[in-house]
């Protein structure tokens, strides 16, 4: 039943949340081998729909069957866009859930089991969300996963974490119902709810193409769209939303939400609108360029100010999205900031997990809170903080973390679309977060105060050594005794392999990118 | 014309050291078997690119090609080693030996903590400074490049007190930020605008590129900036900051590796990315001759106010990097043979002054230049060394550094750019008025009363041994500059 | 204030670009607007198809239930996990464990309201008469879902509402008696899996997911078309079910302050 | 009177109110203190929301979306009996367009409101109680941490303490 | 459709969202929102939508002011808007 995988991805966390439901709310341990395989069924899946579109194209599955007219029924469509955010989605949630297992057990006690509903009630949202080809069904996605987000934000013991959770609650709202305006102003000029016969209609009929309406309507998705991913004005919910949420919640949500957001607008852009009416016609181009360069230098500028590390964290994500938003709209001539965007979820994603997972465990372990309280973990949990370098310079972008080629990509774009305001804001934003990440190796890599820095030299032989785990085997191994266990440990170093491995396979995964793009009407060839 | 010959030898030269780095660490406990490996892994790179030598100068070039490029940008991770290359490479390895033996001295004379990540690190970052050498495209510079920022920073921040963190915080911010802000955008600029090519050799990379006036000066002074290991002004500060390191990190790194690194980079875009005969159409290299002949000035005559005597070398090293710069400028073959040799001549002078400056300090742990009187009794040695090093930076006969400037001054003239010839000849002066009198005091002025020099008192021998060494061949250089003339020329034929 | 302002500002751009988006609006009740009667250039009216061939399709009248359980029952069937995840959400931020206590004791009672127990007879006696009532047409509501306004939802909410009512009449303990926590976070689950469930099995029996039209093997219909009948009140009585639990367990969570213990 | 509606009013005027009753519960949203008064605000926002699609699929003396079924009413209301009388145009699913074979209803699309908006908003409004809920339920827990639900205060609280993890 | 009991209806629903925003007591506030959500319910009916309708009357007027009521009970009665 192979051509059924589009629902199997989704349907797997469905079940899996179900029987957590049933059989885990009685023993607490049965979770977690429900999570796991519901979590492995829909990766692998993943896996096989990605690998079915790269071989055979995009995949189309009618729920219900109801296939014609177009629009009876629900679509679902899978192609080069969706498939790897699939991917992406899936395995993240997979590496949390391994990441959370000894989380759960102090953050959530006794709600153990409503926690792992709710994280696999998010992932299928995600997953739908993803594939879904049909605007209305995407809001009753969105919903889901929103509505379990709120409650992973509320879940812990933070009363801070209360009110994030409240405002967010009530900025997502608003974005989702915004979203749903535009959907309804679209529905009423065009009577259609799917984005295939919309584009169709769009692009067969000059009245409509050329309406108010649906300008309208377009602008109030968009402005939906970015309040959910925290776009720069819009932002106000994440700081406090992500970093006052239990490090096992914050670490789902915030290589996630955003990223699905992002895939969203570029969904709406592309499949539903298409390209030529979004920059040509429409011609926002440089007025939302500009907004992105705005976010990137704010964003870069808060989280300078910012003395806790997951609050760094949070606008370093304000900054990347506005990467991304930028890129998506640069609309240059090959498209390679488009590219470069589409490049960047999947590189972003990674790269924010593996912090998130990082500064978890220096909570955890160190209860480091705050950039000071990070003196000297290089020596404490060398492992973490390896995970944690390599995560720090992909943001920073350094090659052959996939961060530097994302940034390469979008670079080019802007180069190309003569954005050179972008181009600036991607360097300034680059030093900053460098100046930031070295600032936190500094604090890390000094493990005395520079006060008694001399005299016991033997300690700074084995906190100097290159590599941390070359200092495993070499120093005395007491010095892993603050390390993370390995559950919260392997997730992180898969990550930073990860990371790497994407960067250095990043010509395959773009060549597959620009094969989708020039498929699109106003495509590279333009 | 070159002929290219795949050959792994470059590649060994790099191994060395860098297989060095683990060795280093897993005798961290025995010293002298640590040091012997240092010492064994220096003799192995030099010994491996003293056997390139005979291909090179035979017109071939050496390449080797590890990644046939990331298939995302097309870039192979790929070795080059031409004229220029191997020069630059010769200097450093050789140089290495005897700063090694130095080191030693030094550290063990002031029994330093943490000599294993010292010494870890030092390799580490030979191996960076030889990738640059041979680097065959602009992506491999860059990564080695970068390598050699990061490598160098523990060694910067070697003592770890408040002093040795801002002072790395400085050089890691200059050089970082540097070649964020500007190092990056100018190589994907140029990837755009040559569509896809960052190879080096041959056709020079943005020769074919219809690139205007301006964009190319903007894109050249990106690229000056960028690699702001050469120091120009105004993102010099990094190097006086970095002086907080022992000294024979200043002396290999700071006056042979890291800054040699920023002007050899400058030295290849120039000639290979731009080519000389697009520059000599669009004339786009004027701004940045300028600022080099300012950053000349500018910085001879704040070294003349320095009383620290590493920072004022660390100015003079500044200045001396500007003549390498403009001397690419210039854009004629004497010039670029003088700037090319240049790298070789002012390495060995400039770090035989520091190793005298180190020697001093071990000696007597006087650091300041007022505090030097009548010290030349005490150690005739080292500060006859010094003298020789100050003729050679001077550009005095009978010293290397005088050929390299002669031929920076004949390029001058022939470019017919008589003011920056002005340049040259007052900043030669200004280096003379800032070098002398240290010799001076030393050697005619009295001692000071509260502190008679007493008898005859010089640094340990490994200490003085390295510097008479590079004394010597400093002279040496001024009678024999043939094979440093010949790989320099090897370029200036490539681009006539 | 700061905020007013602030509020002001937003809104009158926000309603000024939708009254601007309004303009060209077709004019209200038309039969023929582009959302009724569709546009050349895409697929064809949709909604004109619901009414033409809804109920050849699926043999059922409403057809908004037809619509709504079979045709876009993927959205509903999220529309339920909607209401499942809210419930764990409010259990997740709410509930807790120890015993009797409120999370933080500043909850205080508000003296005004008043706290009628000499009434507590009259209006217990009248509810205890009207639950049944009211759960009896519940169950009406989803079977006669059909035919008639109504279905799984409204179905849910009344037979929750019939609980609340319980509890309100008497109090939680005694509604909470008929339908313990662990019984409704079950339903809430059970009635999921039967959506999902039904779904499934049409995906075992080599069709699309939701797609009722092979249960005719398992129903024993003639013809796909009762079969998608049947399978939409199943589909009902799994939505009526959660629903059903997860008001409850929202009002229940909601008037004891997350204790199942003392509520209003 | 209906007829002067027909001309000057009508044709927008549902729309008008829509953004009206919107505008209104987003300035609640936003400038109201109270915690519960912004979730009311909330909540007419959205219903406004669901005015504006139901609004859409009004058509002028359109009936309800239920068909008039008088003899099916029989093999629908008793289905197990199993008599369904096998309808002349039912055959046996085909992957693609079913229905499109089938012999229309007779109808005219123009006499029935459409239902679509009305399956869309009963979502909607499923969505909204939900979202509502669990707004209550955090509502209720900020009381309890902070003991007020008016902004302000809260604020002020949240910036007198020290953030604690 | 009655066109002049729909604009009746319109009026009144703006009427009733205004008022239950603008109380100071916020179980009233709950009891006006029922009573909005329950002409928004009439006008669901009057627009020929009887399942909105139904569903409006039953989770509007309904649970969720029932909601809302149990949480004022549980917090707190006056607002300071």
């Amino acid at each position: 039943m192979s051509d059924q995988l589009p629902i199997i991805v989704l349907i797997a966390p469905l079940f899996g949340a179900l029987l957590v439901g049933l059989w885990g709310m009685r023993d607490h341990r049965a979770c977690y081998p429900l999570v796991f395989t519901a979590l492995l069924t829909s990766v692998t899946a993943a896996v096989a729909i990605l690998f079915r579109v790269v071989n055979h194209g995009a995949i189309d599955y009618f729920v219900g069957g109801w296939e014609k007219p177009l629009g009876l029924g629900i679509q679902l469509r899978i192609d080069a866009l969706n498939a790897p955010v699939l991917l992406i989605i899936t395995v993240v949630a997979l590496l949390v859930s391994f990441f959370s297992i000894r989380r759960t057990g102090e953050e959530q006690a006794e709600k153990t089991p409503h926690f792992y509903i709710l994280f696999l009630l998010l992932c299928t949202g995600l997953c739908g969300i993803t594939i879904t080809a049909d605007a209305f069904n995407l809001f009753v996605l969105v919903e889901v996963s929103s509505l379990s987000s709120y409650g992973l934000v509320a879940m812990g013991s933070n009363k801070r974490g209360t009110m994030a959770a409240f405002h967010y609650l009530l900025m997502g709202t608003v974005g989702a119902s915004f979203y749903l305006i535009g959907v309804g102003y679209l529905y009423l000029k065009t009577g259609s709810l799917n984005m295939q016969d919309f584009h169709d209609i769009l692009r067969n009929n000059e009245a409509i193409r050329d309406s108010k309406a649906i300008t309208i309507g377009f602008l109030f998705m968009l402005v939906g769209i970015w309040i959910k991913m925290a776009f720069f004005p819009l932002y106000g919910w994440l700081p406090n939303a992500y970093s006052y949420a239990p490090s096992s919640s914050s670490s789902l949500l915030a290589p996630l939400m955003t990223k699905v957001s992002v895939y969203v607008m570029l969904r709406v852009m592309i499949s539903l609108f298409g390209l030529e009416w979004v920059f040509v016609d429409l011609g926002w181009s440089h007025l939302v360029v500009w907004l992105a360069v705005v976010a990137i230098l704010a964003g870069s500028l808060l989280a300078l100010g910012q003395r806790e590390l997951k609050k760094m964290l949070c606008y370093l994500i304000v900054v990347e999205v506005g990467y991304m938003v930028g890129g998506a709209w640069l609309a240059d001539p090959n498209l390679w900031g488009m590219t470069g965007t589409i490049y960047h979820i999947l590189a972003d994603a990674l790269m924010t997990l593996a912090l998130f997972l990082a500064a978890g465990n220096f909570a955890r372990h160190l209860g480091a809170v705050e950039l000071k309280d990070l003196d000297g973990v290089f020596r404490k949990m060398p492992l973490t903080s390896l995970g944690f370098i390599v995560a720090g310079l992909a943001i920073i972008g350094v090659p052959p973390t996939c961060g530097f080629f994302s940034k390469f990509y979008l670079i080019r774009g802007a180069i190309e679309g003569d954005h050179w305001e972008f181009v600036v804001a991607l360097l300034v934003s680059s030093l900053v977060s460098a100046v930031l990440f070295f600032r936190i190796f500094e604090i890390a890599y000094f493990g005395v105060k520079p006060s008694d820095g001399h005299g016991h030299a033997h300690t700074h032989e084995d906190a100097y050594s290159p590599e941390p785990t070359q200092q495993g085997r070499v120093g005395d191994l007491t010095l892993l005794r603050r390390e993370a266990p390995l559950t919260s440990l392997v997730p992180l170093l898969i990550t930073g392999v990860l990371i790497v491995a994407l960067g250095l396979a990043n010509g395959p995964i773009v060549a597959f990118i620009r094969t989708f793009l020039e498929t699109l009407p106003h495509g590279p060839a333009l | 014309m070159e002929t290219p010959l795949p050959s792994l030898l470059p590649v060994w030269a790099c191994l060395a050291s860098l297989v060095a780095v683990p060795l280093i660490l897993l005798f961290r406990r025995e010293t002298a078997l640590r040091e012997g490996v240092t010492f064994v892994a220096a003799a192995l790179k030099f010994a491996f690119v003293l056997a390139m030598i005979p291909a090179v100068s035979g017109g071939h070039v050496l390449t080797h090609t590890f990644v046939s490029g990331f298939s995302g940008i097309n870039v192979p991770i790929m070795f080059r080693v031409d004229g220029l290359g191997l020069l630059f490479a010769l200097v450093a390895s050789s140089l290495w030996i005897v700063t090694s033996l130095y080191a030693v001295g030094y550290m063990r004379g002031l029994n330093e903590l943490s000599q294993t990540r010292f010494f870890a690190y030092f390799a580490l970052s030979l191996s960076a400074t030889l990738g640059v050498a041979f680097a065959g495209n602009l992506l491999t510079l860059y990564l080695c490049y970068e390598l050699l920022s990061l490598s160098t920073w523990p060694l910067v921040t070697h003592h770890q007190d408040k002093a040795a963190r801002s002072g790395g915080r400085t050089y890691l911010a200059h050089l970082l930020g540097t070649s964020i802000a500007f190092a990056i955008p100018a190589i994907i600029y140029t990837y755009v605008k040559s569509d896809g090519d960052l190879t080096f050799g041959g056709e020079a990379i943005l020769a074919a590129s219809n690139l205007g006036y301006l964009p190319a000066v903007g894109l050249l002074l990106a690229f000056a900036f960028g690699f702001s290991k050469a120091g120009l002004m105004p993102f010099h500060s990094w190097l006086p900051g970095a002086m907080v390191a022992p000294t024979p990190v200043s002396a290999l790194l700071h006056a042979v590796a890291v800054v040699k690194v920023g002007v050899f980079c400058v030295i290849r875009v120039v000639t290979d990315v731009f080519g000389v005969d697009l520059l000599g159409q669009l004339g786009s290299q004027k701004p940045l001759a300028w600022i080099a002949a300012f950053t000349i000035l500018a910085s001879s005559l704040i070294a003349m106010s320095q009383d620290n005597l590493k920072r004022r070398l660390a100015f003079s090293t500044i200045g001396q990097l500007s003549y390498i710069i403009l001397g690419v400028c210039l854009l004629n073959p004497h010039a670029v043979t003088g700037s090319i040799m240049h790298i070789a001549m002012h390495a060995f002078g400039k770090i035989t002054l520091f190793f005298c400056a180190g020697a001093i300090f071990v000696a007597t742990g006087k650091k300041y230049v007022s505090q030097l009187d009548g010290l030349g009794r005490a150690m005739p040695i080292t500060f006859a060394a010094f003298a020789i090093g100050a003729m050679s930076v001077t550009g005095l006969p009978p010293t290397g550094g005088m050929i390299s400037k002669l031929y920076l001054i004949w390029g001058a003239a022939d470019a017919g750019e008589i003011a920056l010839l002005c340049v040259y000849l007052i900043s030669s002066i200004l280096n003379g008025v800032y070098f002398f009198p240290i010799v001076h005091r030393a050697f005619f002025r009295p001692a000071p009363v509260d502190a008679p020099v007493t008898s005859f008192h010089e640094a340990p021998w490994a200490c003085v041994l390295p510097l008479s060494i590079t004394a010597v061949s400093s002279v040496l250089l001024f009678f024999f500059p043939g094979l440093l003339f010949q790989l320099a020329s090897l370029m200036t034929h490539i681009h006539p | 204030m700061i905020a007013k302002i602030y509020a002001t500002i937003a809104v009158f751009i926000t309603g000024s670009l939708l009254i601007y988006g309004v303009s060209d609006f077709p004019r209200f009740g038309d039969a023929r607007s582009p959302a009724n009667a569709g546009v050349e250039g895409g697929a064809g009216s949709i909604s004109e198809y619901y009414i033409t061939k809804s109920y050849a399709d699926t043999k059922v009248p409403n057809i908004v239930t037809s619509v709504l359980a079979d045709y876009r029952s993927y959205d509903t069937m999220f529309e339920t996990v909607v209401i499942f995840v809210a419930g764990m959400s409010i259990f997740a931020i709410l509930r807790t464990f120890r015993s009797g206590a409120p999370l933080v004791e500043n909850f205080r009672k508000d003296d005004s309201f008043i706290d009628g127990d000499h009434q507590r007879i009259i209006v217990g006696t009248t509810c205890r008469l009207a639950v049944p009532v009211v759960q009896l047409f519940a169950l009406y509501v989803i079977a006669h879902g059909h035919h008639s306004p109504g279905g799984g939802f409204q179905g849910g909410v009344l037979l929750g509402a019939s609980y609340i009512i319980l509890a309100l009449a008497d109090d939680l303990a005694a509604a909470l008696r008929r339908l313990s926590e662990a019984r409704y976070l079950m339903l809430a689950a059970v009635g999921i899996a039967i959506y999902s469930g039904l779904g499934f099995l049409c995906m075992l029996l080599g069709q699309n997911f939701l797609d009722y039209g092979v249960l005719e093997a398992v129903f024993r219909t003639d013809g796909p078309e009762m079969a998608r009948s049947h399978s939409m009140l199943g589909v009902e009585i799994g939505v009526a079910a959660t629903v059903m639990a997860i008001m409850f367990a929202i009002y229940a969570n909601l008037a004891s302050k997350g204790t199942l213990k003392k509520a209003l | 009177m209906d007829n002067f509606f027909q001309e000057s009013i009508a044709p927008h005027f549902n729309f008008w109110v829509y953004v009206v009753i919107m505008m209104i519960g987003l300035w609640a949203v936003i400038a109201k203190n109270n915690l519960i008064k912004k979730l009311i605000g909330l909540s007419i926002f959205q219903s406004a929301i669901i005015l504006l699609y139901v609004s859409l699929g009004v058509k002028d003396g359109a009936a309800i979306p239920i068909l008039p079924h008088h003899e099916e009413h029989a093999d629908a209301a008793a289905p197990d009996a199993g008599q369904a009388a096998p309808a002349p145009d039912a055959v046996p699913v085909s992957e693609s367009h079913r229905g499109a074979d089938h012999a229309d209803y007779a109808v005219d699309p123009a006499t029935i409101v459409n239902p679509l908006p009305h399956v869309l908003m009963l979502t909607a409004i499923v969505v909204g109680v939900a979202t509502l809920g669990v707004a209550l339920a955090l509502a209720q827990r900020i009381f309890a941490e902070f003991g007020s639900l008016e902004e302000n205060e809260l604020l002020i609280q949240l910036k007198a303490e020290p953030t604690d993890e | 459709m009655i066109l002049s009991f729909d604009i009746i209806l319109l009026v009144f629903l703006v009427v009733a969202a205004i008022i239950s925003l603008s109380v100071k007591d916020l179980l009233s506030a709950s009891m006006i929102f029922g009573i909005y959500s329950f002409l928004i319910c009439l006008l669901w009916a009057d627009m020929g939508a009887v399942d909105v309708a139904f569903t409006e009357a039953a989770v509007g007027a309904g649970v969720s002011a029932l909601f809302l009521i149990a949480t004022v009970y549980n917090t707190k009665r006056s607002s300071s808007d």
